[in-house]
């Protein structure tokens, strides 16, 4: 048994760490929250130069073959910084997929430049009227010779507005159950017939509601057979589930840690020795240490060639759901200006607290809400049967 | 025992109703933002009575008890009105029973273009009082300086930015500033007015439940997944129901610590500690629980649930951590503790 | 508005409380506790004496026209100071039941002994196979002449070893809907063919299996009409959700205050002054205060004439759990020594809080559970539709 | 990294889970009540290594490290087994590590038919031990006194009753105690074996909270009512999906806390106090949320969930309350903290 992650992924941490010093200027960090794009080009093709983007892909795609282990490492690091990990994260989804199901050509024309850094993706499941219930989805692709025509509307298509194509998710055959009349198609972002518009949240985070009107795409971009595409989604949503390492969580835990340490209280004591605060940061060290365990053992089933599903949810359930109450008790703790936004001098660890708080509760949504995860740690988990609802 | 609002009760909470539903919808709160107030709503408001309905008739008020101003306060946080009203009343009643001290500030408060008040509620420390609700906008502060009861007025300062998008800031006592009481007298005045704080927060966070769990349910019927109403998902309405119940509880606690202080019953101050801390802990929580039902869309600016999610969490922390307001509280029920 | 009970409640109080200070020995209190049998027959006899079991009944029937705010005073000090009231509790279900839709004979034989506290009722619905489903019962009573033959099983028929009846449901007509062929039954419990095995609980109380083969009732001890058992059960079970006043969480919560004031910690200061303590025991005051209110809100509607069901359940689900996880709370706070149970000298608080902690769990279970109070708050109170499941 | 268990410990997993499955099943456990111990199950568990299985095999031990020891208390918690293994277990690396002054004692527990012995959690006062775990039932008890590490033998006296059904019960440590070690290296041991106990605890506690998972779920898939398993229901479903998650985390932060001690990490101390916390809060919500699927059946004293509640909740308050738990955990990653 061994809890370590091993002296290459201590070296690959250091490494990270000097990267990060040098491509990540807290210019770029403050970009980030205000604009609420968790995506700088700079950055990323800095990242993408340094091999870091397919870190985790074998040689033979221009990757370092790295272990989950490493990239659980790496990935740590970049959010413990704060780094903008929107971009990779969702490119990654997109490019692990063609690799498993895409064509040649397929594999040709995107891994390259999305290894390199030099484009994005978008992910574009989820609609107005289909949201958990994402096999619902009603956007069209109707074949017109060589061409799919693209007609609906995407919400929450994040990135759309920088990124080079959106993995969309459209309905090819509305004569059979849901499910089997889906197809997933590669849909240039510049394409003649797309609009966006963008979509702020709560948490500052900007996001885009994409709309699609005759839009053609070549059956060349088509990902997986036509009517295929839940099993495509199904990989693609696996994905998206696992290998969560550290989270937003620790990063901002750190920063009240500091906070506390460095400050003094109205009463003239350093903030760390009231027991109210002690007791939510020692409360929340243990969740994200459980967070953290579930994460690993993510990795630690893909890097044995499982699928971590089950071990996927209850992570994602896990950080989610109690990253969403320690935000709010870490709140607590901070009484009256703990309410004091980001760039007020007196806002608490910089108003991190303040902004997790905002931020944390659309965890529970995103990438399958907790009741999708509770229903997957139940039925495939448990054993228990399926509701009938 | 008697729950129901007298016909008089009914009058009032129809009138405030009907005048937020009208001059208060969510676009008016929205556009107050980040700064929280919206002057016209608030000179409007005075033809309701402004922020001297509690002050007795006699001083130029409404006359109303604090059972009155509670109901007021459910209203004001259902439709989250971007106005100092619950803060104005509170200054209001201090003023009107300090006397004389406070006779020309209570004017410009029962003008029909009242001023805004204010009250600072922790003490003023080296000429500042930190975090005043409405601290932003209010051009008269009472605050505890010592054992004084101060007045200030003067320009507000630009509020801060803030989780709640409400005018809080701090405020100067500087030389400008008058005396309203002195002694015992001004730590029990100054006393009074938190409690009296506490119950209508607890009322206005109670209305803001019951409006964040109306937005909740109404969304969980419409909204359709897997073919049906979302509302019949057992755990979707589980904690619908859980917030149901808190809802009506925070309301009647919030009323009953109300009617305690009109009444004067001895255990008033109890119940207004009592009353805000599970109003607070209601409105987060049913806050919470809309907001999730509504999923992704419930994140977006343009949905109206975020707006109370937020004031929520901002409304409790005005006095400072809730867990140190337990304290408050167990030093009421059981005398001061010795190792706190 | 008005939150008090009025004069006529506190003389009532006064009057009860001397009354158990003649008629409530400790005695009685630890016999209770010893035999898990939360019932007492000469303190039972002189309840019924002193016309307090038919308080809220009409002098027709030998009662003193009590208001629902009297019988909250009534029941908040019987169960301050720790009364047995289980057979209070359900006799008082059946014999409403039985004034509302009982016959003329039934009213004359039974009421009467009913409120003088000469007989008490058991509840005979519950069955192995159906507990919150409760009209899947199996038991069968089949016509024979005058009589019906009864053959069948329930569970958790609390005082039946005391009880001289048994208010049974029983299945009727197997051929229709489920709800549509029960009938109610007073059951003699000393009929031939009545068997009953105690069951003993966690929390120390006793309740019984009954059985029942062959077992004759004549057709005059028929509740209601012939298959139409559910709408008496609903009746019934309106009954015994409403009208709480305070429980138990109430009287423990005194008792842990009076503990923790006169009582020295390890530190040699008063328990109470110590801040973990004074939290929980803040904390709980105000989920008790919260309880009573909607305990008061049930009995104003009753008393305005209105059926409480919505706000029964609310009060129900809330007060069983909030006073679970208080006990858990307030076990916490006693730390080691809170384990120690009743009986032993070092046991804090006597141990009311650890014998709490046993017992609160079940109140999210019987007379409803809390799934199903919340199923009523869903669809009747917010209007909700009704789950496939 | 790596969480699988190599061979041996496999090997070891089984050998205690077949043991206990055949030896200690439910009836086992119920007929030890009250007073928490089997004799004869504790002579036969000799057969597998016994209390001295973690002692050094130069001191006549099984060799076992911390994580082996995790791995077999989690079969214990999950048995319930009403044996002094996991309290033997941490005495015997006292007296081993302390050298000749424990020499005696431990020949004791590495005999074929071991005696029983335990270490006092809170220090001795007036030469008293409170509320020792199997203190009423062990010979030997290791205690911290000053700053002595002291040994006391003898009779042990009646255990008292209490809500888990352990053998808990006060010790003296009068004249005939031996001094086993001074100073701060008496301090450093007790440290150690409060760690040592904290994680093994934690192991326990996870054991037993898969457990009354486990029968939580089937009876969840057994159990209909209105037509359908009530596992069906949302609302069941979700809890026990919830309890997986926090079974799964604890047993790995019991394991991960076992491991960092077995390899020195510096951060130990910190993961043994995370794994007791939160393995006793996922018992406690594990067993509660087993008992309440098991509706009326599961307060009854027929049923076994109700030995996984009581038991849960008593076991994590062995060290007193849980919120000074975090306290000392938080000493442990800050610091003391100058205002406890």
């Amino acid at each position: 048994m061994d809890f370590s992650l091993g002296d290459r992924c201590e070296e690959l941490r250091t490494e990270v760490r000097e990267f990060l010093a040098e491509h990540l200027p807290q210019e770029t960090i403050d970009r980030v929250h205000e604009t609420g794009t968790a995506h700088d080009w700079t950055f990323y093709r800095a990242l993408g130069a340094r091999g870091w983007i397919g870190a985790a892909w074998p040689k033979e795609f221009g990757g370092q073959d790295r272990d989950p282990f490493e990239m659980t490492a790496l990935r740590d690091e970049l959010r413990l910084a704060g780094a903008p990990t929107d971009g990779l994260g969702q490119s990654l989804i997109v490019a692990r997929t063609i690799r498993h199901v895409g064509t040649e050509d397929q594999k040709q024309e995107f891994l390259p430049p999305a290894l390199a850094g030099e484009i994005i993706f978008a992910l574009g499941y989820s609609e107005p009227d289909s949201g958990s219930d994402v096999a619902a989805a009603k956007t069209r692709a109707t074949r017109d010779g060589d061409d799919w025509v693209i007609n609906g509307q995407k919400m929450f298509t994040t990135l759309a507005h920088e990124a080079a194509f959106v993995f969309l998710l459209a309905r090819t055959n509305p004569e059979v159950a849901k499910h089997k009349g889906l197809t997933m198609f590669l849909v240039p972002l510049d394409s003649p017939g797309v609009e966006m518009h963008p979509v702020h949240t709560m948490g500052g985070e900007r996001t885009n509601a994409t709309f699609y009107n005759d839009v053609r795409v070549p059956d060349r971009y088509r990902v997986g057979s036509v009517d295929g595409g839940w099993d495509v989604m199904t990989v693609a949503l696996t994905f998206e589930r696992g290998g969560f390492g550290l989270s937003d969580a620790d990063r901002v835990w750190q920063q009240a840690v500091a906070w506390a340490k460095t400050t003094l209280g109205d009463d003239g004591t350093p903030i760390i020795d009231d027991p109210l605060v002690r007791e939510r940061l020692a409360s929340m060290r243990i969740n994200n240490e459980v967070a953290k365990l579930l994460a690993y053992r993510t990795s630690f089933v893909a890097a044995r060639g499982g699928l971590p599903t089950v071990e996927g949810s209850m992570h994602k359930l896990w950080y989610s759901e109690s990253m969403t109450a320690d935000a709010g008790e870490l709140l607590d703790m901070l009484g009256a200006k703990g309410v004091l936004r980001r760039g007020d001098g007196d806002a608490p660890a910089d108003g991190w607290i303040e902004h997790l708080y905002r931020h944390a509760a659309v965890t529970t949504i995103y990438g399958g809400t907790s009741e999708v995860q509770r229903g997957i740690i139940a039925e495939r988990g448990l054993g228990l049967p399926r509701p009938g609802r | 025992m008697d729950l129901d609002l007298n016909p008089q009760q009914q009058d009032l909470v129809a009138a405030f109703r009907a005048f937020f539903l009208k001059e208060s919808p969510p676009s008016v709160v929205r556009s107050a933002e980040p700064h929280g107030f919206d002057p016209s709503l608030w000179s409007r408001v005075a033809q309701l009575g402004g922020p001297a309905i509690g002050v007795p008739e006699g001083s130029g008020g409404g006359g109303a008890g604090l059972v009155d101003l509670v109901l007021i306060t459910e209203q004001l946080g259902a439709s989250l009105a971007p106005i100092p009203l619950l803060e104005g009343m509170i200054a209001a009643r201090v003023l009107a029973r300090v006397g004389d001290s406070g006779r020309e500030a209570l004017e410009r408060l029962t003008s029909s273009a009242p001023a805004v008040a204010t009250v600072a509620l922790t003490p003023v420390r080296d000429g500042q009082a930190r975090m005043v609700p409405a601290g932003g906008i209010a051009e008269l502060v009472v605050g505890l300086d010592g054992s004084d009861l101060v007045l200030a007025s003067g320009e507000p300062p630009v509020g801060r930015r803030n989780l709640g998008d409400s005018p809080v800031a701090d405020r100067s006592f500087g030389a400008d500033r008058t005396v309203l009481a002195s002694g015992s007298a001004a730590l029990e005045l100054h006393a009074t007015a938190l409690n009296e704080w506490r119950t209508l927060t607890a009322g206005a966070q109670a209305g803001l439940g019951a409006t964040a769990l109306g937005l909740g349910v109404e969304y969980a019927k419409q909204r359709k997944q897997f073919g049906v109403p979302i509302g019949s998902f057992q755990s979707i309405a589980r904690d619908l129901a859980d917030v149901a119940t808190a809802v009506d509880g925070a309301t009647m606690l919030a009323r009953e610590a109300a009617w305690a202080a009109d009444v004067c019953q001895t255990d008033a101050p109890a119940l207004a500690g009592m009353a805000f801390l599970f109003a607070g802990r209601t409105a987060q929580k049913a806050s919470g629980v809309a907001l999730h039902v509504h999923g992704g869309y419930g994140f977006t600016l343009e949905y109206d649930v975020q707006l109370y999610y937020r004031r929520a969490k901002a409304w409790s922390l005005a006095l400072g951590d809730p867990r140190r307001g337990l304290q408050a509280l167990a030093d009421v029920l059981f005398g001061p503790g010795a190792r706190t």
